[in-house]
């Protein structure tokens, strides 16, 4: 219970009551849009860098390489169970899309996760960025197929999209991009690089994230608000209840899909947090935007208000701690 | 002065590239965009303030004088459009020849 | 394509949400947004560069095919301009059905 | 509603204070500015993306019911776009009064 | 004398000159917008933050809530006495929103006196933040509730304005907001919170504010170039002076009576300067942004110029340590 | 050769290439336009501080007088032969701003050989700072004149240009304005105010040069991808080889200059190495702003190109070193 409250009552989360606080009280409170951007880059950046360099301090051993292995996995398998889970309460479009944000991952949900286990003290992985990083691609391109394979059949939909656009889009995404290569270069220059820029990448980060959070909280609480219109604009005038129920039982399903893949690889109670939740955190910046470009006959207010609206502040707030509590139990 | 047609199209960031393509295709040389414009329309608001991008639109404006042209524009942005959404309007102007 | 109005509306900043309201009242689903628009006009210069946000104005597109919404709106945004400044264009244009 | 004429100008954005300097001297009070437009024309792709300002756009739109000043905004726009580059297009609207 | 000059001679202070040179020489130099506005939110969350820690870390005691209710009190009460001064000499919209307008405070003179005590290393109290916070409101209510009673009768205006909205804006205010949150989380996370967002809000809090001191050089000046033409487009043809003299002579008055009630409550030297200081200084974001709402009649003209033209850098170069060296001769 | 290896593995260096990876890979990863701004103004804000503080810690002596004097001469000198050697290959406006460009100077080169310097430890002197402040200025005003004096005969062109604003552009150009007014504020508050702004000016420096260098690695390649187009789009249909060549040579022909007056000064090694990446790097910023006003008839597609997507990396990849070679070889 105690590490519930700690989580709730650290500064980044506080930050994050406060962005909901001001959209309940319908206040003009506002992170400027290319500020709240160039924080997410600095997050990406700053947590890349750090993963880099604390790789480039370790040997690479088998626990490693099959950690990433099973992370990649991982984002292959959860849109396929996720698809075939959801296929009969969603439109097609939708369930792909949503089966490829589940299947990626959440940086900030990892990066909150990462502040969470140095508040307690607890050791983790640099190769774990690694992971994160590896698991936004195959999730998008599995998304895809399972769309192409079960949806074309029917209405002929996709044929016009890119191939091509969409790999570089899967694999050279912003964000995908940035933090691989502030990976490889923290790997580079290790503890040398790493003196250079650590009042930017390390003092800094726990401040800059409540900023982030901040702004995330705003804009969390804003898409919640219009679930309700979400659901009057479906021209199929469904409910809203499959949303809701999938956006708050599909983490606890990959968590728990992602806890048993952390027993079976034998990975410490910090690494196994930190796979935990890659696998119950959903993406919402690479695969929206992934999915505009190739899947735009599915709903954004579907997946992307899942995501943001729900799993992300539900694995902030209960999410981390519970996993957490689950390995130590197991553990 | 010559008699030209403004064409505006509102269409989302993410399917900008897509829409300049069709304008290097269609031999098109000239637009100017305003990036980050917000909206709201059938598919609901966008708030141009999420992290992906996706909520953010594009007002594109082309002037062009080449009927023909225009034609083959106009067919090319209709599926675009039908896609993912946005507008496209038509109106009459003047150009002034430097 | 289908005949229709545009309508210009450049407005303070802070008076934007008022603005929308008066778009859901009159039941008009569709606009885009620019933010941080200058200007000058009968009350001076706008830079844009105040911390309040009192210095900058938005420039909000409509397109509309309804007379009776429009007239309703015209009305609506008057007062609204006669309080606070700003400017309302209304021109003819095409929508491209999509 | 008073018939006007729309003036829109799209221009480089070092450009701009010697637009509004012509503004001035033409006695031209109310104009509004888009800044941190993108665009292409004859003189290549400007992506708004250099710390120069130097590829960046400003759209500027001037609504003016006086046909001698519009006249001569014209002719005092032309060098300048003729020097730099841009458009200028001049279409016809109503101007709600208010 | 030598706290006049160490005071100009400071780095924040010089920038604010290199701002308005840049104006004078027609330099094109400028902050974007989006990070002034950011240096703005930052300056926002360091201060509420430091202030929560420092609350946290006093006891409450009566000097505590004698101040905040002297504080509030001031808020109400100088937006009705400058009212009536100045309703003779401005149109009433003008009289009452330069009444609401210095009634109110400017965080960033709080902000620069609370640099320039520290630079001194004259203590003062977390509390007198909690202080600044709660008298950006009340003013702005006062100052319509004067309009809507005396121009009311005349013109009937302002019945439309809704009260809901306006409440909402004068409490909920982002700025307000923001401050209040951030001291909340500062005053709950206390010693503990302060460890991990340090480097960003103490740290480098001067630097920041010397950038943030640079763009407000640059609008200020732009703003009381505008002057003349701001005369020239009265349309009731009247002449500046009365405008120039209030914005120089209210700040005095408000000091003096900020002074006697810093007397009255028998505050430290620190805190007297920082009472006095929120009495005198003026807003120019939180209040025009309510008045463009409430009272869209009146000119931002007059008062905006007023607040952020004349009154602001006034007192950050002349106000300050002149308010210290009165505290000093009375204390 | 391990000067080179170390230029090429220092973080900045590696950041600047992720960003030509970006494009080349087309990644959509982009640093905001306010930002990229923003990063650039804190360079210019810190370098020049820090110059200024060293600056009063220093002695006013005869070879800092000289070394302004020499770095003026050169900023006046190198344009004058830039345009003698360009003039038949290019037209005239053309050859003006390239001769300007290259007389001037790009701060962040230099920037980066100050970090460059500091990585090997090696000691250079503040007033180096002030000569990169004196060099924007004087080639414009060169460029034009020269300009002036033989185009102006042809095509009478350029009469209509404002003196006034171009003396003004060319002295209080935001940039030169920030950088000397940083400069004039570090060397008034010395160590004390450095001591204040520290952790901004010098802890965050590197690491915000990282930023700054990943996102002028996306511009200087988009450009560099516009290169076959600027050869088509040319009216005259020149080839661009005069234009791929002058981008390599005009750089070591000006090194070579500056070598030699840094020899004829008795500079210090680190301060040789300065003064020729000053002499060599060719302004992307204020030349450019300028040229727009007072020669808009001169392609932005060659001199811009030429001194962002051409020279400036060559210079921050090889140059660095290579200049560096060269002084521990003569001296
Ligand atoms: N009637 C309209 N007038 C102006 N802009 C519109 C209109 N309808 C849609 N838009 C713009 O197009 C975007 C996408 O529209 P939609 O596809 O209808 O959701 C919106 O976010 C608006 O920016
Ligand atoms: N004639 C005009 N043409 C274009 N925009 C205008 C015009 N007049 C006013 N505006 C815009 O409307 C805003 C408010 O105008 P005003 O209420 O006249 O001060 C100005 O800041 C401009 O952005
Ligand atoms: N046909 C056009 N339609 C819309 N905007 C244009 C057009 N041609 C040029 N522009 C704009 O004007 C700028 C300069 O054009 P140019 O001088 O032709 O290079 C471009 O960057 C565009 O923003
Ligand atoms: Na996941
Ligand atoms: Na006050
Ligand atoms: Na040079």
């Amino acid at each position: 219970m105690s590490v519930f409250l700690s989580n709730l009552s650290s500064p980044p989360l506080l930050f994050f009551f406060l962005g909901v606080a001001a959209v309940l009280v319908r206040s003009d409170l506002e992170i400027p849009a290319q500020i709240a951007k160039s924080l997410s880059l600095y997050l990406l950046f700053a947590i890349g860098f750090k993963g880099g360099v604390a790789i480039s301090e370790s040997t690479i051993d088998a626990t490693m390489l099959l950690t990433l292995l099973g992370a990649v996995t991982l984002s292959a398998l959860i849109p396929v169970y996720t698809f075939v889970l959801l296929r009969r309460w969603f439109p097609l479009a939708d369930a792909a899309a949503i089966a490829a944000t589940y299947g990626s991952v959440s940086a900030v949900t990892f990066v909150t996760a990462t502040g969470y286990l140095d508040m307690l003290g607890i050791q983790w992985s640099g190769y774990l960025v690694a992971a994160m990083a590896l698991m936004e691609s195959p999730a998008i391109i599995v998304g895809i197929v399972l769309y192409k394979y079960y949806g074309g059949q029917q209405r002929g939909a996709v044929q016009n999209v890119s191939w091509k656009a969409l790999l570089r889009e899967a694999l050279f995404n912003g964000s995908v991009l940035l933090i691989l290569g502030s990976m490889l270069i923290g790997w580079i220059t290790g503890a040398d690089g790493m003196q250079k820029v650590e009042p930017l990448v390390k003092d800094l980060f726990l401040g800059l994230l409540c900023l982030f959070l901040l702004d995330m909280g705003i804009v969390a609480a804003r898409r919640f608000g219009d679930l309700p219109a979400t659901k009057t604009t479906g021209s199929d005038g469904r409910s809203m209840r499959p949303l809701l129920l999938a956006a708050m039982l599909l983490p606890a399903l990959n968590a728990l899909v992602g806890l048993a893949l952390a027993v079976l690889l034998g990975l410490s109670e910090g690494n196994a947090l930190l796979l935990v939740v890659l696998a119950a955190s959903a993406s919402y910046i690479a695969v929206p935007a992934a999915m505009r470009l190739a899947l735009p006959e599915a709903n954004p207010g579907s997946y992307l208000t899942m995501s943001l609206a729900i799993t992300f502040p539900l694995n902030l707030l209960v999410g981390i701690p519970a996993y957490h509590a689950a390995i130590r139990w197991l553990l | 002065m010559k008699p030209c047609k403004r064409i505006e199209i509102v269409i989302e960031t993410p399917m900008v590239p897509a829409l300049i393509a069709v304008f290097k295709e269609l031999d098109i040389p000239g637009y100017s965009l305003i990036p980050e414009v917000r909206g709201s329309g059938d598919r609901g608001v966008r708030r141009a303030d999420e992290l992906s991008g996706q909520s953010s639109n594009s007002l594109v404006l082309v002037a062009c004088d080449d009927m023909v042209k225009i034609e083959r524009l106009l067919e090319a942005v209709r599926p675009l459009l039908a896609r993912s959404g946005g507008i496209c309007l038509l109106s009459d102007a003047q150009w002034l020849r430097h």
